[in-house]
């Protein structure tokens, strides 16, 4: 069988659905080569249309952002930092004085511990899944588009006219088809250098811990991971090595599940039911 | 390492070169250099702005209209305003039960697919409980509508008619509890969103939805020539609360996080619409001048519905709205 | 009643109050996702080689009734590892997007527009210019050495195509025609 | 690839990309490898997670940079002074491995008095130079005696006369500082980097070094490729695992159309191609064969070629057909026969997989030159730029060509994909991987093979019908190929004979390998035995006639267990025996002598690759060398063949068995590199009165004009280079939503401070101008490109992605219309990486205002030859021989 016994966990067959495993991907820019080859995997298994074929002069970033029609996202940052200790010719050797790095990070659904676009759907199209991840069945969505407005990451989309399947609302599947079958999301598997790890979630965050231990201690200074388990989303499964602040990747500092404004809004709803039925009775008491 | 100091200095020229393309010095110089903007990816939104058009902001508006006229309808009934109570059942159907299902099917990507929403019942989905209050505001309105005019018409005799009047006091009790959550609901569904304008203001919201709702609907009946102490009283009172919201919404402001409250057009139909359903729909009503306070609630009502959407839209693309939220 | 029922039953509203969920999970899955599998379970395999760049990348490509289904990076490539760049992982699209000619057309002097044409033919006519171009400029002598060469037709191109290919095309251009005007990407 | 063909023996990289993993440290030059060979990086970057010095030296910060331990910038067409100054540094301060040079290298070899190296005048020229005939001639390059197979030695290496000597005095001036005027490395970046590869070398370490076009593309390619070679023997990193040199290729099988050519020079397997005066098979042999070393099997492969070819009707007789074999009477590259093509003298032409109009330098004289041919073939996947230049290419749209008035017939095949047939692709690492056929073509769509093989039949049956003598070498070819369903010939028949036969008939049949080892029956179409059982390797070729192998190198891949190793599919090992059939004799790392030491044992446990058992060569991959043969083995004078290859000598193919420091022998250009600047600079040559490379083919015409050197016109140094998103010429990804999409607009990278000085915004179109045309593109500016200060000047640099042209999804301006057609001596290929360009701000004016707007930044008229080294016509040597006249 092929994949059988490759040493990538992100070539190897397996049954994480059938045995209700939770599974992650961990993104690591300090390895990736920026070459998008997950976006074009991810739109060819998927069978994603193009999102427009427009120049955005943001250096080799012609996508943009995450969207219905674009379910991986390769971000391209150019800084005045230094990444590690790497030298960039200059008559400084690039350190301290005049220092530049190129970061690309590979960005997609962050398939929330609690998610606001599955809180917010009316109708069940969006399910949590076997192995923890956030599925929109195409064939159920009627395209309300409240998961837009809730995704506190703001990933999933409603695809306009007059792409094909318009209307509905659309993101990263986590290739829930392909793991059914036991194989890997198409974006782990295609790249080249395993910026992108497919594997059971608990044995990524462990990784990913070491990475970035292991980086502080190579002058990565500002690497750290970014998976928000401190606030009301309570981490997510698809999380990010970053050099930086979150800010400069467009990620959220804090990012909170719509879910939590619930409480207030209601109270202030009932209320005001409440006082218009006060008000409307004695209006009319009055004036009888 | 970057120290803070270097760190500020770029910060600077950073900001500098945003604006002007050009800035002299080594090292830094960024003439019109694809730099990501801070804070920001290339200034690219954080979170996605709705994608709902014109539908949704009258849907607010006539759910609003719908569910408050029912809860006047039984008030009206309640105290033998018989044709009141008629007119009020009757606009709740038409604006509550007939044209904001219409208009929120409209708004749906995929319209055929409507009857999804009553597929599962998610209580932490304000949408999914939208659905619902809307579909058993329907159940009990029309019925309620068919009952009481049979009633008024008298087309059936004694203990039947007794009957028909019971139902029709049930239906429209029934339609009024729901009516009064129709008209509030929605502040929620906006309010619980990661739209920073919105869900800063959630306590705000199904305030002035649901009051708003209340004086539309009266206003709609004072103009269909209902002119009675009630429903100016209930006039007075919903201006006067929009009012106190307008004070509310110039006093609690939130810097970058709601600047779309404040600022742009969408900035300007928010505060247009409060004025309207407001100050000058209180002094006019003061004045006596019924019929045109009446008309500035309606418009006012409206044009804040059509403003907070637009506040959506601006406050979604906006990064630092986002950031500043959450710092 | 009994199919009554059953329809019910498929509500996932019933069977999110009967489990006692909440409507997140599995209970609001269509029957279509709870059927869901990977398009290549049941698809037929070819091991191939990635046509783009030089490095060599093994590529499965998945086919059914004589249709691809998807192509992928083959794992056990100890070049690859299953890996692919974007242009590898785009293949499937470069074989099967819309922009693909699948016609023979013929363009004759100074003509505006294609026009189609019958392979067969085709190969007639391009057989025949090429006898007629070989046997107007071959050259058997040139002051006195034997050079049995035609200068006037030449071939570009090779680097794309396959050994086998590039064999075939020297073999008869050079060795049978005696054309010498042959060249490719390549430079050595 | 004469640079390393001629330093170690082979055309070919020296090792694979899988085992750059063991590298502990990696030099990548002339190659923006993360972008253009990203699965490759792959091993780049499991190699840094080891621990190993990642280095990029490239005139753009890319992605490569970006993932690099350490990034120098370099002026373009620089890189022979960067690694001379290695060079130099390594032996100045005797950081070179001693062991391994002494007895593996050349660099122990007496020269002859009469060599004479630049140095000695100071003004660029080795001795030998014929300034009339713009060429070197004599042998003055050669070993003390004249005999390369026994040169005179003294291992002490003191003797002036010896080649490291003479290396030591040939680099002696380029200096750190010098390093810095030319190529704009700062001294402290320099040492670092020479610090990080002296360290990376010995007995328990090795580096690699990774060039792609960047270093071929240029006036003097093949000597770039040679410093590196120099480089590394000093290191002694050939052979040896996470050592070598890995030459990335950018086609498929760009690397097996060089061993199987479709190039006018060559036959298969590196055979010459033979000349005019070549007379008699003889002495065609007595020309090309050596005395020593495994080329003295020369008759073997050629006559073993021209059975295959020619089958039966190759006889004792007839010199095995020689005679049928057309004679080269000069260059025919493709420069040569596209001003051929201008001139109106030639005739037809195939296109098969290529696209000049926009891949190859020059495209205005490319259009123009398709547009003068009676008729054209292409065949392709889509109606690329060449196929529909008589309608949509830029001079039609400026009314510079008329459709109406151009004659070109045109014939477009659709042609198949690659899952659409079987066959063979050589991959970078001379790797043979077989493909699987998954699906039939669509339409009208076949592959190659179909055409060759039905139009071969069509002109043999041609042939049959005539008794025209000429048509004698159509009727003497051996067809003999069986077909499938759709009229494709059975590739793994063709495969069969490139592996070779025996050609005594054996007929069986059988369909394939019954037992014997004859493979498809051995028979023909007719069904008349035809040949007999396989031979398994080049080791059982005879120059009897009694063999037939249509590429010796290949020999092997397809043996007489009628097993077809290309499409071995199981991996034993990381080199990946087992998997695939990598010539020579499934050797994954070659001259792999060298990773033991001179009496056998491996230099180290860490670095072990293959020993000697005190009976044979064994360990991990297919030793590169005689199996018994001790490594004490010393040969009796006189002795010929593998046999006069001592026990301690790693590069079999040389007469002497020595990696060549010294190229005393087979490059027109010198047997040392040395920095000329390229044909148009913004400098003159800080090291020599001489600014170009003496023997360089320029091809001197109107189109086709050279800045001189400093020309204030021009002040800007262009180079192009590939996205990672596009596939060379674009037709097979500029036609691709998921592609196109990702890099949809032509743009021209430049730094901050340029963009400053032309007051352009990014985003901003901007027209980048050269003699030859002017295009547009979208400014992107970025730190990543950097002005450069060389001798206290600031010198701007911009880099164009040369993917895009007028047809396909998403298009713009081919960064080719900008290039000059040039000639390296060695392999005539053009300089596409550095050449000088204007920047002016705006739009390209279009329609008839072009040519306006080009004449006020290029003037179009006046005299051709600008450049003072540039010959006029008349002196061509070799290439160039055509000239400005021409009316396009």
């Amino acid at each position: 069988m092929i994949g059988e016994g490759t040493h990538s966990t992100n070539q190897r067959r397996h049954n994480y659905v059938q045995e209700n495993v939770e599974v992650g991907f961990f993104t690591d820019p300090t390895v990736c080569i920026g070459c998008k080859a997950c976006e074009v995997a991810c739109k060819e298994w998927n069978e994603v249309p193009d999102d427009g074929f427009t120049w955005s002069g943001n250096s080799y970033d012609n996508t943009g952002h995450l969207g219905a029609s674009t379910w991986r996202h390769v971000m391209f940052l150019e800084q005045d930092r230094q990444k590690g200790s790497q030298l960039v010719g200059s008559h400084s050797l690039g350190n301290g004085e005049d220092p530049f790095r190129w970061v690309f990070l590979s960005d997609v659904c962050k398939h929330c511990e609690e998610a606001g676009c599955l809180e917010a759907c009316p109708t069940g199209s969006i399910v949590r899944t076997e192995v923890g991840s956030v599925l929109v069945q195409n064939d159920v969505c009627n395209g309300c588009g409240y998961c837009v407005v809730s995704c506190p990451f703001g990933v999933i989309d409603r695809r306009p006219e007059p792409l094909p399947n318009a209307g509905g609302a659309f993101k990263c599947t986590f290739c829930y088809d392909r793991q059914k079958s036991g194989l890997v999301p198409a974006c782990a598997k295609v790249c080249p250098t395993e910026s992108i790890v497919f594997g059971r979630l608990d044995d990524l965050r462990a990784r990913a811990t070491k990475r970035v231990e292991d980086l502080r201690q190579h002058d990565y200074n500002d690497a750290q991971l970014y998976d928000p388990t401190g606030t009301s989303v309570r981490g997510i499964h698809a999380f990010f090595l970053i050099l930086g602040e979150p800010e400069t990747y467009g990620l959220p500092p804090k990012p909170e599940v719509p879910t939590i404004y619930l409480k207030s809004a209601w109270t202030a709803a009932f209320a005001t039911a409440i006082a218009s039925l006060i008000v409307t009775l004695l209006a009319f008491a009055f004036s009888s | 390492m970057n120290t803070p100091a270097s760190e500020k200095r770029l910060e600077q020229l950073r900001e500098k070169a945003w604006q002007e393309g050009v800035v002299p010095g080594r090292g830094v110089d960024v003439v019109g250099g694809p730099i990501p903007r801070k804070p920001g990816y290339y200034g690219e939104p954080v979170v996605k702005p709705p994608v709902w058009t014109w539908e949704i902001p009258l849907y607010f508006f006539f759910g609003g209209i719908g569910g408050m006229s029912a809860l006047i309808a039984f008030a009206a009934v309640l105290f033998h305003h018989v044709d009141l109570a008629r007119a009020a059942v009757w606009l709740a159907v038409i604006t509550g039960a007939i044209l904001s299902p219409i208009l929120l099917i409209l708004d749906l990507g995929r319209p055929h697919l409507f009857l999804n929403m009553l597929r599962v019942f998610k209580h932490r989905s304000a949408m999914s409980m939208g659905a619902w209050i809307l579909t058993a505001f329907g159940t009990c309105a029309v019925p309620g509508l068919i009952a009481i005019e049979l009633h008024a018409r008298q087309i059936f005799p004694g203990t039947l008619d007794q009957l028909l009047s019971f139902a029709a006091g049930i239906f429209i009790f029934g339609s009024a509890i729901f009516g009064t959550l129709l008209a509030t609901y929605t502040g929620v569904l906006i309010g619980a969103t990661a739209i920073p304008a919105w869900f800063l203001h959630r306590t705000l919201l199904p305030i002035h939805f649901g009051t708003a709702g209340l004086g539309s609907a009266a206003a709609v009946l004072e103009l269909l020539g209902h002119r009675i102490f009630a429903l100016n009283f209930i006039g007075f009172y919903a201006a006067a609360v929009e009012t106190v919201l307008l004070i509310w919404l110039s006093v609690a402001k939130h810097g970058a996080a709601d600047r779309a409250i404040h600022e742009h057009g969408s900035g300007w139909l928010i505060r247009s619409g409060e004025v309207l359903n407001g100050p000058l729909a209180l002094i006019l009503r003061f004045l006596g001048f019924i019929p045109w306070a009446a008309i500035s609630f309606l418009v006012g009502a409206l044009v804040s519905r059509i403003g907070w959407i637009a506040v959506g839209k601006v406050s979604g693309a906006d990064p630092e709205a986002v950031f500043a939220a959450q710092r | 009643m009994e199919n009554m029922f059953a329809l019910l039953s498929k509500w996932p509203l019933v069977r999110q109050i009967r489990e006692r969920k909440d409507g997140t999970g599995i209970e609001s899955m269509s029957a279509k996702t709870r059927a869901m599998h990977a398009r290549i379970d049941d698809a037929k395999v070819a091991r191939s080689i990635c046509p783009y760049c030089g490095v060599g990348c093994g590529q499965v490509i998945y086919h059914k009734e004589g249709k691809l289904i998807s192509i992928e990076g083959d794992p056990e490539s100890p070049i690859s590892q299953g890996n692919l760049c974007p242009k590898g992982a785009a293949s499937y699209q470069l074989l099967t997007h819309s922009r693909r000619e699948t016609k023979m057309k013929y363009r004759a002097p100074r003509a505006k527009e294609w026009t189609e044409m019958s392979l067969e033919r085709a190969m007639d006519m391009v057989a025949e210019r090429i006898w007629e171009s070989r046997k107007r400029t071959f050259v058997h002598k040139k002051d006195g050495a034997t050079i049995n060469h035609t200068t006037a037709i030449c071939h570009l191109g090779g680097a794309t195509l396959d050994n086998e290919e590039n064999y075939l095309i020297k073999k008869l251009f050079t060795g049978g025609l005696g054309m010498v005007c042959v060249s490719n990407q390549a430079r050595i | 690839m004469p640079g390393l063909g001629t330093s170690f023996g082979r055309g070919g990289a020296t090792t694979a990309q899988q085992d750059l993993a063991n590298a502990d440290c990696i030099l990548i030059e002339g190659s923006s490898m993360a972008e253009a060979h990203p699965v490759g990086f792959r091993w780049v970057m499991k190699a840094k997670e080891r621990g190993a010095t990642i280095i990029h030296v490239d005139p753009r910060f890319s992605r490569t940079s970006a993932l690099a331990d350490i990034w120098a910038p370099i002026r373009a067409g620089t890189d022979i002074v960067f690694l001379g100054g290695l060079i130099r540094h390594l032996i100045e301060h005797n950081l070179y491995f001693h062991e391994y040079v002494v007895h593996y290298t050349n660099a122990s070899c007496i020269l002859s008095d009469e060599y004479g190296d630049p140095e000695d005048s100071g003004d660029g020229y080795f001795s030998g130079w014929n300034a009339e005939k713009r060429a070197y001639e004599g042998d003055s390059w050669v070993y003390k005696g004249g005999d390369l197979s026994r040169p005179e030695r003294d291992l002490t290496l003191q003797d002036p006369q010896c080649v490291f000597q003479k290396l030591k005095r040939h680099f002696s001036r380029y200096t750190p500082e010098m390093v810095e005027k030319i190529c704009g490395i700062p001294p402290d970046l320099f040492h670092k980097i020479a610090h990080c590869l002296a360290a990376a070398s010995g007995p328990e370490r090795t580096a690699a070094v990774c060039y792609a076009v960047g270093w071929t593309q240029h006036s003097k390619g093949v000597q770039i490729i040679r410093t590196a070679a120099i480089l590394q023997l000093l290191l002694g990193n050939i052979g040896r695992p996470g050592g070598g040199i890995l030459a990335l290729r950018g086609h498929a099988s760009i690397q097996g159309s060089t061993d199987i050519p479709t190039l006018y020079d060559i036959l298969p397997g590196y055979l010459t191609m033979p000349r005019k005066g070549d007379e008699t098979l003889q002495k065609y042999l007595d020309n090309y064969t050596k005395k020593t070393g495994l080329w003295s099997n020369y008759p073997k492969y050629l006559v073993s070629t021209l059975k295959a070819y020619y089958g039966k009707s190759a006889t004792l007789e007839n010199d095995f057909g020689y005679g049928f074999l057309p004679k080269l009477t000069g260059n025919h590259s493709f420069f040569e026969f596209l001003y051929d093509m201008l001139d109106g003298k030639m005739e037809g032409m195939f296109l098969m997989g290529q696209n000049p109009v926009v891949g190859a330098p020059n495209g205005r004289l490319q259009r123009k030159a398709l547009s003068k041919l009676k008729w054209l073939v292409v065949r392709e996947l889509v109606e690329i730029e060449s196929a529909n230049f008589w309608r949509e290419s830029p001079e039609v749209e400026r009314g510079e060509l008329k459709t109406e008035d151009i004659e070109t017939e045109i014939f477009f095949f659709p042609a198949a994909g690659h899952a659409e047939k079987e066959g063979a692709f050589t991959n970078t690492q001379r790797l043979l991987q077989w493909r699987e056929k998954a699906v039939d073509p669509p339409g009208d769509c076949r592959s190659e093979a179909w055409f060759i093989h039905q139009l071969a039949l069509r002109l043999i049956a041609k042939a049959k019908a005539s008794d025209d003598p000429l048509d004698e070498p159509l009727r003497a070819l051996d067809w003999w190929y069986p077909e499938d369903h759709l009229g494709d010939p059975k590739m793994e028949a063709v495969l069969a004979e490139i592996n070779g036969w025996y050609t005594n008939p054996v007929a069986t049949g059988a369909d394939r390998g019954a037992g014997d080892g004859v493979l498809f029956g051995g028979i023909d179409r007719q069904g008349n035995p035809h040949h007999g059982p396989q031979v398994n390797g080049f080791a059982e070729l005879k120059a009897d006639g009694s063999t037939a192998s249509g590429a010796w190198i290949y020999s092997g891949v397809f043996g007489r267990d009628g097993v077809n190793r290309a499409n071995a599919r199981k991996s034993r090992d990381y080199l990946g025996h087992g998997w695939g059939f990598s010539w020579p004799s499934d050797r994954r790392i070659i001259y792999n002598r060298a990773s033991a030491r001179p009496d056998g044992r491996p230099w180290s446990e860490r670095k072990k690759l293959i020993w000697w058992d005190s009976e044979k060569w064994t360990g991990l991959d297919v030793a590169g060398f005689v199996q018994g043969k001790a490594p004490d083995y010393e040969p009796e004078v006189g002795a010929e063949g593998l046999d006069a290859i001592p026990g301690d000598a790693p590069f079999i193919l040389h007469e002497d068995g020595l990696g060549w420091i010294y190229v005393p022998k087979g490059l027109k250009d010198g047997p040392f590199p040395t920095h000329y600047e390229p044909l148009e600079s913004p400098v003159s040559n800080e090291l020599y009165s001489r600014d170009t490379n003496p023997p360089e083919l320029w091809f001197p015409r109107s189109k086709n004009r050279f800045a001189p050197p400093g020309d204030s016109r021009f002040p800007f140094v262009l180079t192009t280079y590939r996205l990672t998103e596009h596939h060379t010429a674009g037709g097979m990804s500029r036609f691709l939503s998921h592609l196109a999409e990702l890099q949809p607009e032509m743009f021209a990278e430049i730094s901050p401070e340029l963009a400053r000085e032309l007051k352009t915004r990014n985003g901003d179109y901007v027209c980048i101008v050269t003699l030859r045309g002017a295009i547009e593109a979208r400014a992107l500016v970025s730190r990543r490109t950097r002005p450069l200060h060389l001798n206290g000047r600031t010198l701007h640099q911009v880099a164009l992605p040369y993917h895009y042209g007028t047809a396909g999804l998403v298009r713009g301006s081919a960064a080719n219309d900008l290039l000059s057609i040039s000639g390296e001596p060695n392999v005539t290929i053009m300089e596409a990486k550095a050449c000088t360009c204007n920047i002016v701000p705006g739009r390209l004016p279009r329609g008839r205002a072009f040519a306006e707007f080009l004449n006020k930044y290029a003037p179009q008229t006046g005299p051709v030859v600008l450049h003072p080294e540039e010959p006029q016509r008349d002196v061509m040597a070799g290439g160039g021989g055509h000239a400005m006249e021409g009316k396009e």
